[in-house]
């Protein structure tokens, strides 16, 4: 027993050392003196930081990447939420159809769903149009919105509508009422989900508007291609430190673990 | 005059530099205005411009583009037709680098160049290489770091140059495999065939990997900043590749966009890219002020290995393929 | 004709039949509960009477009016669920005052309503809580609180007290039955617990498979079974079945005198604490093994082997203080007072 | 009050919305693309709308057979990697106390957060001679002199199963969280020590979820493109990165096209007989 | 030293405190029940002895050797759990002969074992069904006959039955208490059903807040409980607070002669089956007024309020036949045999 449980532990311990591990040549390789991604880093800089925000050449991706996540989070709640309440309130085949569609995009590998949209666009003739990267990355991450709201609605007790409704408040007023309070951690949760990803979203980016626009991603990529610095580290930085930030919240607010769909305890 | 002229560059470093060095001067010389475009490498670019000319709009009035992509663009007629009469000064760029459609119409002219040559980490190997032949010497196996692509190693050319004579010998079908061939014997030398600019630069300066084809700027720049990089002109010749201007056929601002590109082609400012960006010069080196040194930091009088543009044109499919099956075999 | 009428009702999920032609009168101010085993079909009929299913066929009728597609919302009854039902992001006090806020009341007037309503089920005071800060029988009064609110016509109730333990159980089940009789509300509870339907209501309805075996008082139900169903779910009781002849039943294990019954095949409901031990066998009694002695402390309970069908035991119930003088393996025999013997078709 | 449909076909609006987008956005572009797939490339992004099989004709070759062989050993690999790593490792997470569970759960949704090629970056620096864990080895005595390990096989499979690993994780974790504690206990007090309860119960319990994952994971990774190109060498790039490629660099759109549904087509073809096998097995 | 034995056991979850110096010694072949609220430490308890859990302090001792640090797949226990944690993966065959199999016994030996419990637990031929074909009944079968298989040292029981629904959970406790007493094997259950209690033990442990309140055959646990807490929580009791001078007890509503009894303050615990209705106020009856009747068929319960502390009215309990003549309202008075009464503290 003894044995198992050290066993157990080192497994654990080495599985999450290797997770860290890349955080912190980012990390670390961010805060270079010079204008190279050297790892162990040499000298100590943080002006990287201030150039992420500063330098146009680095603000405009990141506010491409942000006005893309929010529109494209916003648009991808707003086509789960209605399919999630639909199928909860509802038992129809129709219903299960859409919520299979809206299943979908994820399932694919993304380049064939990225080659989806390329030709769509290119034919339509909107190929390198803001919006089309917007509605890219809704549809193609409106699973995890779908997948958490779904799990929300599963939790709200059915028998709370049926009070509600017992009490007099009509289908409109059940929803305001006593649905919405109830499902918006969900809500904040698959938005903060389709977010992180599509702030972080490459090959669909490029090849709906990666002519036209430079996301943050691409900005790293191309970094990488034409010259390494050490912006893109602290571009990453400040992601991964957003995203804890983010789910910290949500883990404060709610229940990360249930949110992701563990059982409650 | 309403709206500015809108130029689009590389973006990154070049765009920057443009953006400092070119643009105001341009705009104090001619009172035109001009907005800055991030144009996309590859030809994402080129498949933009089209659409955008189906709509009869122009996200660029002028762009700077490679050749490949020039040849595609006037396949579809998508360049205007320029007039040579307004830019007096396109006469003064090497002839090699002007682009003209079937009918003799000017559609491109040359932009700035660069080189692709030998690029060596002087902690690893001390002595510069002279020649291209020597990085099929077995003592440098697994230590090179080489273009992954056809249409942006021209290892084709370069071979064909230092092994067949030249590239003319690309001709047939046969001789392109018969130097695909000689390529391949490369593979075993080569640790990284590198797609990304910076991912071989980096591995450069530390040594990582010690020796590979890069472009002579930039390995100049890296060693100015102190690295022990050096980049020398095989005796073969360095291959020189371009940047070309274009002008979008549904722009409406074709006068101002010549007014530009005349004005990149004078030696004066084609010398002052040379300093700034370090790009080779467009021009013939005695139109130039240019010093010795500053010469032989962007270029050399060693005679260039020049793309076979035609090749990467007509058989572009043919060509990735049989790179392509060379390459991951 | 004031008072709920269920016309008739029938009720399908899919090819599932729930209720088949249920009829029920309920009078007004009568507390009316609904009994049987799980699945019986008591929830669909609640909630067809509440409006939140609709029945397959049938009527519902209230105070002579036809109610049957009057939505949920419209029909100003109050509900109280077997999960409560009560709205976790709400305090106690606006809970119990929801149906006001929805129907726009102002807030004094609701603060108003909600005291005497805490007044009323022992909770003054309590407003402020969240409903979390609440034990299970004090969220057993809010919510009922909760649906007495609007002075509902019908007060229905689904398995209410079933989360409770059994002694808080017992409690809210005095307290409910107090407050019906107080405010003189219509009610229908839905239980299984025959203990809870026996002490809160009026009328008892026991169902069984969709339908409706019996409808009468509790203890009625308890003396006067309809038929061998109601006879074993209310209470414990032993079927034995027999053939009667000449006023004498001659069953397994003996034969006992019932004068007056009819001739033929027939079963018998005895009730535990209605067989007493014999000293011996006479011509009245029942001999078998015993097989298991339970001292449960109020009572003693001896199953005894007479042979019965189904390998069905007969159960004796001896009062507590009562000397059982067996073990297992012993032969037992049992006397039955007539006059307790319910005799079933 | 759930119902089985709406009373009225008014009803059915709010779900109209959703189907529209999703079949507009997603199930036209797809079809668009199986259109495309059939057109004559012209080259330099321009095609020709005539019915063509010879894209289609292009890939019967040994060389993109080749490819497709490569892009499913490292995909079956990697999958293989994170459940073996992820499913032991989401099992003591679950286990975990609740700060410790929350704690890992964000790590894993920040690895979400960082760019592939961010990550592809970190991980090279990791494998390199001059900065990574070649210099840790040579620091522990473990190899005589620092190496390198990338560009490799190992390196791509290293960086897209660290990839990879969050989504096992967070695949796993609703299925694992509700194993109830007592099965595991059950069979200690059967006999079976832990680590054998772990093998003899939990992991055949979760046989349909393990495969399910693997499948999932297998297909997600066919599409890593980024990796590839950063950690492997030329003969470890995947068919996602020939797609991209085509339809990038090469402006061959048609191809492009016709390449992703030669691979959708094998890669549901292959999910098919995974599942089919698995039935069976469960059957079984 | 043959028997289990518990010796000065604490347990600590963080700052809560479960058990509390818990000792208990238990014979071989003894049928242990530990029954108590929830939470009061029960499960915590079983878990020690089962090698699950840790004890804080203490040490466990069976046969003599000390098995506290011994892991638990090594204890040789057999354990029943409340969800039953059957293998959903494997069938109703090798469920039970899991614990052969991980020992290596071979193909046919299992076969034949299993095929032996499925007999004892009456179902015979079902080793090849899948545990999801089976009803709840029968997968508490196959549950026990897998703890059963090892013929283990001790037969642990965590509340097995809890989900069963009334007359079935009645049914396995008598089988379940047969089996045990053939099989002979020492068994530790844990309920908090007092019934499931009395049915089954042939000793009871009653705990409280992680300590043992009284242990005692189920009887005497009902007839001489320990303490109030005991007395309230086995049965139905009513419990009256008042003051005992020369053997008579003066408290609310009366007095009642109890000669003998220790002078000075206490509590009685006097049993509702114990309580009579007097004819009228006497010297030794007690006076209320009836506030509920309950007609439960089998008996007639009657509330009376005497003024008793808490609100707690006095339960009077009638047999079922006996005419109730009071209504709620009436005055009533009652009377008890002293050799009933529980004097405590
Ligand atoms: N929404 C539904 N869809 C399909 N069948 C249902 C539905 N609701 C109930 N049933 C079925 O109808 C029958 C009656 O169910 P109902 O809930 O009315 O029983 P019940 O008497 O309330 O039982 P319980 O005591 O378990 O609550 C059952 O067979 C049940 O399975
Ligand atoms: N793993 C645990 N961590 C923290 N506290 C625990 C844990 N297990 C039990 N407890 C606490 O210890 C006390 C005793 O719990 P235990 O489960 O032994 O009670 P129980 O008598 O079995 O109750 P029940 O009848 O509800 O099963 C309770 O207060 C409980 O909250
Ligand atoms: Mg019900
Ligand atoms: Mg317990």
């Amino acid at each position: 027993m003894k044995l198992g449980k050290i066993l157990s532990t080192l497994f654990f311990w080495i599985v999450g050392i290797v997770t860290i591990a890349p955080f912190v040549v980012i990390a670390g390789v961010s805060v270079n003196e010079r204008k190279s991604l050297t790892f162990p880093p040499e000298g100590f800089n943080l002006g990287w930081y201030g150039d992420l925000f500063l330098d146009p050449e680095w603000r405009e991706p990141l506010l491409t990447s942000l006005t893309i996540a929010i529109c494209a989070s916003l648009l991808a709640v707003l086509i789960a939420f209605p399919v999630a309440w639909f199928n909860w309130r509802y038992r129809t085949g129709f219903g299960k159809l859409v919520a299979g569609l809206g299943a979908m995009p994820f399932l694919l590998p993304p380049v064939i769903t990225a080659m989806g949209f390329l030709t769509f666009f290119i034919i339509l003739g909107y190929y390198g149009e803001f919006w089309t990267v917007v509605v890219a990355h809704a549809i193609f991450l409106v699973t995890l919105p779908l997948v958490s709201l779904s799990l929300g609605f599963e939790d709200i007790d059915t028998s709370l509508v049926e009070a509600s409704r017992s009490m007099g408040a009509s289908e409109a007023t059940v929803l305001r009422t006593v649905v919405m309070p109830m499902i918006r951690p969900y809500v904040i949760s698959g938005f903060c989900f389709v977010f992180v990803i599509s702030l972080n979203e490459y090959i669909i980016a490029v090849m709906t508007v990666g002519a036209v626009f430079e996301t943050l991603p691409m900005k790293i990529f191309n970094a990488l291609r034409y010259g390494y610095t050490p912006v893109m580290a602290a571009a990453s930085v400040v992601f991964v430190a957003s995203t804890v930030l983010i789910f910290s919240l949500v883990a404060a607010f709610s229940d990360l673990p249930k949110l992701l769909g563990a059982r409650s305890k | 005059a309403g709206e500015p002229l809108k130029v689009g560059v590389y973006g990154g470093y070049f765009q920057d530099s443009f953006d400092s060095f070119v643009y105001p001067e341009f705009t104090k010389a001619t009172g035109i205005e001009i907005e800055s475009i991030a144009v996309p490498t590859g030809e994402a670019w080129l498949i933009q411009l089209q659409q955008a000319a189906r709509a009869k709009r122009a996200p660029a009035d002028v762009s700077m583009m490679a050749t490949v992509s020039i040849m595609r663009g006037m396949r579809t007629g998508l360049w205007a037709t320029l007039d040579e009469a307004a830019m007096p000064n396109v006469s003064n760029i090497l002839p090699t680098l002007i682009n003209r459609y079937d009918d003799g119409g000017l559609a491109a002219v040359g932009a700035v160049s660069w080189y692709i040559t030998v690029a060596t980490n002087t902690d690893s190997f001390p002595e510069p290489i002279g020649s291209w032949a020597e990085l099929w010497e077995p003592k440098y196996a697994d230590s090179l770091g080489l273009l992954a692509l056809v249409s942006n190693s021209y290892l084709l050319e370069i071979t064909a140059k230092t092994f067949f004579g030249g590239t003319d010998y690309l001709s047939s079908d046969e001789t392109i495999r018969e130097v695909l061939g000689k390529v391949a014997e490369l593979k075993p030398n080569t640790r990284l065939w590198y797609r990304d600019e910076a991912q071989f630069e980096q591995a450069l300066k530390s040594g990582e990997i010690p020796i590979g084809q890069y472009y002579h700027d930039v390995t100049g720049l890296a060693a100015a900043d102190g690295f022990p990089v050096r980049s020398n002109f095989p005796k073969e010749g360095g291959l020189r590749e371009s940047g070309n201007w274009a002008v979008a056929g549904v722009s409406e601002k074709i006068e101002e966009a010549q007014v530009f590109i005349d004005y990149m082609s004078q030696p004066s400012v084609q010398a002052m890219l040379a300093r700034n960006l370090g790009t080779a010069p467009n021009v013939a080196r005695e139109s130039m002020d240019l010093t010795d040194e500053e010469f032989a930091a962007v270029s050399s009088e060693i005679a260039p290995v020049i793309p076979r543009y035609d090749l990467h044109f007509e058989r572009t499919d043919w060509l990735n393929q049989i790179w392509a099956e060379m390459l991951q075999a | 004709m004031s008072g709920l009428i269920v016309e008739n009702v029938d009720k399908f999920y899919g090819n599932v039949q729930a209720l088949s032609d249920i009829s029920l009168t309920v009078d007004n101010g009568q507390f009316v509960c609904l009994l049987g085993p799980s699945g019986c079909g008591k929830t669909s009929l609640l909630r067809i009477v509440a409006g939140l299913e609709d029945p397959s066929a049938g009527r519902i009728v209230l105070d002579g009016s036809d109610i049957t597609t009057t939505p949920a919302h419209k029909r100003d009854f109050g509900m109280v669920f077997q999960s409560l039902a009560l709205f976790p992001h709400l305090t106690v006090g606006d809970n119990i005052a929801y149906p006001l806020a929805i129907r726009g009341v102002p807030k004094d007037k609701r603060r108003a309503e909600v005291e005497r309503l805490l007044e009323l089920v022992h909770l003054p005071g309590k407003a402020d809580r969240a409903i979390t800060q609440l034990s299970g029988g004090q969220r057993q009064r809010v919510a009922i609180a909760r649906a007495l609110i609007m002075q509902p016509k019908l007060f229905l109730l689904d398995e209410p007290m079933s989360a409770l333990d059994a002694k808080l159980r017992e409690t809210m089940q005095v307290e409910v039955k107090r407050l019906q009789r107080s405010l003189g509300v219509t009610s229908l509870l839905v239980t299984h617990d025959q203990r809870e339907a026996m002490t809160t209501a009026d009328l008892v309805v026991v169902m069984s498979e969709g339908k409706i075996q019996q409808v009468a008082p509790p203890i009625e139900i308890y003396r006067n079974p309809a038929n061998a169903f109601v006879a074993d779910f209310i209470g414990i009781t032993n079927l034995i079945a027999g053939r009667i002849e000449g006023g004498r039943f001659e069953g397994p294990g003996g034969a006992l005198a019932l004068p007056g019954a009819k001739s033929g095949i027939a079963t018998l409901s005895i009730r535990p604490e209605d067989i007493a031990l014999a000293p011996q066998a006479g011509p009245d009694t029942l001999t078998g093994t015993v097989t298991f002695v339970r001292h449960l402390g109020a009572t003693t309970e001896i199953s005894v082997d007479t042979g019965n069908a189904d390998e069905k035991d007969l159960t004796v119930s001896l009062p507590g203080r009562t000397h059982c003088p067996f073990e297992v393996g012993d032969t037992a025999h049992l006397s039955v007072d007539p006059a307790s013997v319910v005799v079933l078709g | 009050m759930i119902q089985s449909r709406p009373r009225t076909p008014l009803g059915y609006l709010p779900i109209l919305l959703p189907a529209f987008a999703l079949i507009a956005f997603y199930i036209v572009p797809f079809g668009s693309m199986v259109g495309m797939s059939f057109f004559h490339n012209l080259g330099g992004g321009a095609y020709e709308q005539v019915f063509t099989l010879e894209n289609y004709a292009r890939l019967v070759s040994p060389f993109f057979l080749s490819v497709l062989g490569t892009s499913f050993e490292v995909a079956f690999l990697v999958a293989l990697f994170a459940i073996v790593i992820g499913f032991p490792f989401t099992y003591l997470l679950v286990n975990a106390r609740r700060g410790t569970q929350v704690f890992w759960l964000i790590v894993m949704l920040s690895v979400l957060s960082l760019s592939e090629a961010i990550i592809g970056f970190a991980w090279s620096t990791l494998l390199s001679r001059t900065a990574g864990i070649g210099v840790l080895f040579e620091a522990l005595g473990l190899t005589e002199k620092a190496q390198s390990y990338a560009p490799s096989l190992g390196a791509v499979l290293a960086g897209v199963t660290y990839i990879a690993m969050p989504y096992a994780v967070l695949l796993l974790y609703p299925i694992l969280s509700r194993i109830e504690p007592d099965i595991e206990q059950a069979s200690r007090t059967l006999g079976a020590s832990p680590l054998r309860a772990f093998f003899n119960v939990i992991v055949p319990m979760h046989r349909t979820p393990i495969v399910v994952s693997f499948v999932m994971i297998f297909v997600f990774t066919l599409g890593s493109y980024l990796l590839p190109q950063i950690l492997g060498r030329p003969t470890n790039w995947t068919l996602s990165v020939v797609i991209s490629d085509q339809a990038l660099l090469q402006s061959n759109m048609p191809f492009a096209a016709a390449l992703s549904i030669f691979l959708m087509t094998v890669t549901i073809l292959l999910v098919l007989l995974v599942t089919l096998i698995n039935r069976k097995g469960a059957k079984a």
